[in-house]
């Protein structure tokens, strides 16, 4: 259940460059995949909370990884620790439980927040994860220090070749998915996640995205949120707030494909 | 002791003057986990079509100053379908006022049609004035020949009350306001969202698919102010003042203006329980104030002021 | 290479598209000492009248959400003395638009006739939208016959260009554009202010002591773009947008809504440097961007977007 | 000449109930009864600046002197030292240079603010300063400890007798005033500007008073400052921000008289 609440920050530090990670005193008991309307500013201006996904949650507290991109996140990077954040949360269906073993998740960016939070849920549980990073940059691969043991493969992508593969990183899919489909999970730019659904499809995988999505609400009420799928009862406007951000890749990229 | 905070609408006996606005809180569910929504005086559910209504592409939202573009576009499942919706909420002891929206006459027609087989619906608030489809919506509540024949005609079919929702988008508010109360409706309510477009300086082009949307928040609050008190002056039946009301000092400011009653729109997008603090805010400011009921502050504001009209100008004609 | 940043109203060039607007930049003088005026695209003075005026009682002002409510009631010192102010403002080379303002037609003939006497004015804009006087003032810029009227009567006294400032309390702003177009205005200026009003829920009364005002700033920037849009689309005379523009950033908004040059008001209180900031700021964005003169950016964000344009609703006629 | 500068706030603390003390890194050259006007927020909510009185200048940096009433100046408070401050100034007339070598200074509440330095300034010029003060109760009653060894004569008045003399501030202006008049320069609530202007006008004394009033430029443009005043050529409205703050007395008020 979604509720409001004031949580104190822990800490808040500059974890790569234009990002930051913010632990908040507390948990929302938040599933992965899930996310919180953050308040950035008391004030009417920005008027709108700000949709951050969970990072991680649990006894240590609520993690969020960020960057800054605009007036309301360089706004929430000027708070110090020991301040007060009013959120909303936790919000959003989250990513659907695996029935198989191994799973590949690929993150673009800072799509990879979600997927942090995701692949320890997903180790936890016993499984296999298969995390490919792709970034701009080596200086963009920021992944907590304490996943990383956990993952059973990670492999890395950059548009400049500073690190891992030279290329893209739906290019690191192949080699997972020529054994046998296995589920794709994908957060990440919009034409990332294009390409991530047209590889899992090739290999009859099946793939699901979290999308990101100008919103007011949150909750479901407003429908400002929404993005067209195209479903078997024909083409319908879905709200990313609670019908997602996670969806079936094919619904979303189907009509464009 | 604490105020008494009932206030009539028509017929209807609201147990307090606080009303979350249509469009802004769904058919109630997704708030219903924040607090029990018997605490309201009402709630105003969605616009309602005849038929199921997909809206406008995204993007439908932009974020302004101190406020809020939104071009939705009346996505609603259509009223067979809202109607379960709508009597589920009545069900929990929920005052259910219905916005109804549609592109004709026979379009609201249909849609109260449907929803009198049902007890749900306390009353009906016909939008005439919401900016985002692209036809009709608008159109009818911008010239008052067009506003009185229709109310005429919806007040033939229900006995409930009828609250006709006003736009800001007109040169005077007040003549719309009086041809609906001439038509027999039971009350007004304003202001609908102002026209308005934002535009994205990187790609250059309005960052709406619609291209225009509706304003909404504390940005609009004094116009929506200013409405308040013209059409509260201009008619005798009830109105329904809202448009960036934020918490309960907002609240007293329209009722102070003269409604007699207040909804909340974008402010629960903000502040999930706004709604009730601001009924517990308006409590708190009659009794602090020494008022022991809510109608006697509302249109308070004109009793003491018509003396301090300026007009002061030395320069010729007044 | 930096780029041309020339516009033209009428037959009058400015340097640059970016103006202090009426009312916020008294003569000039109170901005003289932050920078040199003569880098601005033209300085358009407060609103003269006839004979000296006094203007309203205060309270005059209050602050709203992003936005600010005036009701100055066109103080000012007539158009005798104004004719001083203006001259000399003029001498240092600035290119001077005086705002005329009235409650009669005699009253704006009476200000033009005694301004062109002198060479000072370089343009007039005729403000028929004011909301802070008793009478006159708004009833001018709500009804398009009248404005046409008013027009050509002013346009047979004048060579000089005439820039009809518009009201946005109206229904079709574009209706009032075409009349003032039709009658041989050489521009059209858009938005004055909103009509607003604030209530002090202690005092229980008005804030303003005329009770209602007009509200400028930020909050009011999407519904001024969304006229500025609507008018440039309207008309084919220069659209001169204003409202809320606080930044650069907004002035070039309002220049790819359709803009031919942008005015500045409540955000000189702000930052008494604005105007300049902008001039800098579209240059930097002229640019930036692969442009080699601001007139290609005008009215851009309609050339791509009419493919946008939503209406997808499912439920009925469109 | 009114100029924009950012300046570095050195110390801020807390130096009587709800009344900050702020100290800026720099001077800006004004004359006592000058204000500035402080940007309190880089957003649009709150849009405006706020009008502050100069409390102190010179080489030691720029001193204002608060009290938190509403959102702006709760805003002010939460600054830090160190952090920078957008401020405009300085702005008004300031208070008239008296010719006489004995004045009186009547302070209601934060309307010390600028008395403070106009008591200063006399001081450092050589004038004889009588000071009175009064305030609801002795809290309020702060005056900073490096100015009171330079009056001539220090006394206070609060309304709950919980210091000096139990009453009103302007009681104490008569034993001044007996031996003839002394310029009186004053500062604080409306109701108590007009009782000292009567009190001075009773005693043929010249009153000068320092007048608040809701500000949008603070330099003259707008005309939203404006006070009514009744002087030889009749009623006008005259702008707080450039024709004032001060004010002769009798033009305030005798309107009402
Ligand atoms: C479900 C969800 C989860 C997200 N999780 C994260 C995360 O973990 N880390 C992270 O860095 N970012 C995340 N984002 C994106 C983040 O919400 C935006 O970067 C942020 O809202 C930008 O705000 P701003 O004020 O800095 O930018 P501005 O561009 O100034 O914002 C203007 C308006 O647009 C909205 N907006 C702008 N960009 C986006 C966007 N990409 N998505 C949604 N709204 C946007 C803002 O919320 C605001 O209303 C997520 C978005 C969604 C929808
Ligand atoms: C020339 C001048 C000098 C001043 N010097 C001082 C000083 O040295 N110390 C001090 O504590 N106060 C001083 N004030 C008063 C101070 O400006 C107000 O207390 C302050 O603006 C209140 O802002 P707020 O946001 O806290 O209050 P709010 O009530 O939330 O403000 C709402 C609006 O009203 C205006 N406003 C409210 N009260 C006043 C007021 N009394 N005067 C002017 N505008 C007001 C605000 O500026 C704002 O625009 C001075 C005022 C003027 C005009
Ligand atoms: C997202 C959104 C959707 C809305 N949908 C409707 C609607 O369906 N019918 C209607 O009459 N008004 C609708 N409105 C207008 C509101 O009911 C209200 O009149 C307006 O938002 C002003 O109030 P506010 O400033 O408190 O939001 C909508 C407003 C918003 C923000
Ligand atoms: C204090 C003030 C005084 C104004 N006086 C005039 C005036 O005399 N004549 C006029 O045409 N417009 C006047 N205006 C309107 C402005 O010129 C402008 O149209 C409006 O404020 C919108 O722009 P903004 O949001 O940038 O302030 C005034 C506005 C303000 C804030
Ligand atoms: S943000 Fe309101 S419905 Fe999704
Ligand atoms: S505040 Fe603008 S004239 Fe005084």
């Amino acid at each position: 259940m979604p509720q409001k609440r004031v949580m104190q920050i822990k800490e808040h530090s500059l974890v790569a460059p234009d990002t930051w990670r913010m632990v908040l005193d507390g948990s929302v008991s938040a599933k992965p995949g899930q996310f919180v309307q953050v308040s950035v500013s008391s004030t009417y201006d920005p008027l709108l909370r700000r949709p951050i996904s969970v990072h991680d949650d649990g006894p240590d507290g609520l993690a969020l990884l960020y960057r800054t991109v605009g007036r309301g996140t360089h706004m929430l990077a000027e708070k110090k620790p020991g301040d007060n954040l009013d959120i909303l949360g936790p919000l959003g269906n989250g990513f659907p439980v695996p029935a198989e073993q191994k799973v590949i998740l690929v993150a673009g960016g800072i799509g990879a927040a979600p997927l942090c939070y995701l692949a320890k849920k997903l180790g936890e549980a016993g499984k296999q994860v298969i995390f490919l990073f792709g970034a701009q940059n080596a200086t963009q691969l920021y992944l907590p220090k304490t996943l990383i043991p956990s993952l059973t493969a990670l492999e890395k992508a950059t548009d400049d070749g500073s690190t891992g593969h030279h290329g893209l990183v739906t290019e690191l899919m192949k080699k997972y998915l020529e054994n046998g489909p296995l589920p794709v999970y994908s957060c990440g730019p919009e034409g990332m996640l294009r390409a991530v659904v047209k590889t899992a499809a090739s290999y009859n995988a099946q793939a699901y995205v979290s999308l990101e999505a100008r919103m007011a609400c949150g909750v479901g009420a407003c429908l400002g949120c929404v993005v067209e799928l195209s479903q078997k009862s024909g083409k319908t406007y879905q709200r990313v707030c609670v019908d997602g951000p996670v969806f079936p890749g094919e619904e979303v990229f189907c009509h464009g494909c | 002791m604490a105020a008494d905070l009932t206030v009539k609408i028509g017929n209807l006996t609201l147990k307090n003057p606080v009303m979350p606005a249509s469009g802004c809180f769904g058919y109630g569910e997704e708030y219903a986990p924040f607090y029990d929504l018997n605490k309201l005086g009402a709630v105003v559910v969605k616009g309602t079509t005849a038929k199921p209504c997909l809206g406008n592409p995204p993007i439908r939202l932009a974020e302004t100053p101190a406020g809020l573009l939104n071009a939705i576009g009346l996505q609603n499942p259509g009223v067979e379908a809202a109607r379960e919706k709508i009597r589920s909420l009545a069900q929990t002891g929920v005052t259910v006022i219905v916005n109804v929206a549609g592109h004709s006459v026979e379009d609201y027609l249909k849609v109260i049609e449907v929803l009198e087989q049902d007890e749900g619906t306390a009353a009906y608030e016909i939008n005439i004035s919401c900016p985002n489809v692209s036809a009709g919506g608008m159109a009818f509540g911008t010239d008052p020949r067009i506003v009185e024949s229709l109310v005429k005609t919806l007040r033939s079919c229900t006995a409930k009350p009828l609250i006709i929702k006003l736009s800001p988008n007109v040169t005077d508010i007040a003549e719309i306001a009086r041809a609906a109360e001439n038509a027999g409706a039971d009350a007004v309510s304003l202001i609908n969202t102002l026209l308005g477009m934002a535009i994205d300086t990187s790609s250059r082009r309005p960052l709406l698919a619609n291209i225009t949307g509706g304003l909404s928040g504390p940005a609009v609050k004094p116009v929506a102010l200013r409405m308040v008190w013209q059409v509260s002056s201009a008619v005798n039946i009830p109105v329904i003042g809202m448009g960036g009301i934020s918490n309960a000092q907002d609240a007293v400011e329209f009722l102070l203006a003269g409604a007699d009653a207040v909804a909340i729109g974008a402010a629960n997008f903000v502040n999930p329980t706004v709604c009730i603090e601001a009924v517990d805010g308006i409590a708190d400011y009659l009794v602090k104030n020494g008022f022991s009921s809510v109608t006697e502050i509302i249109g308070l504001a004109k009793n003491t002021s018509a003396d301090k009209k300026g007009g002061a100008c030395g320069c010729g004609k007044k």
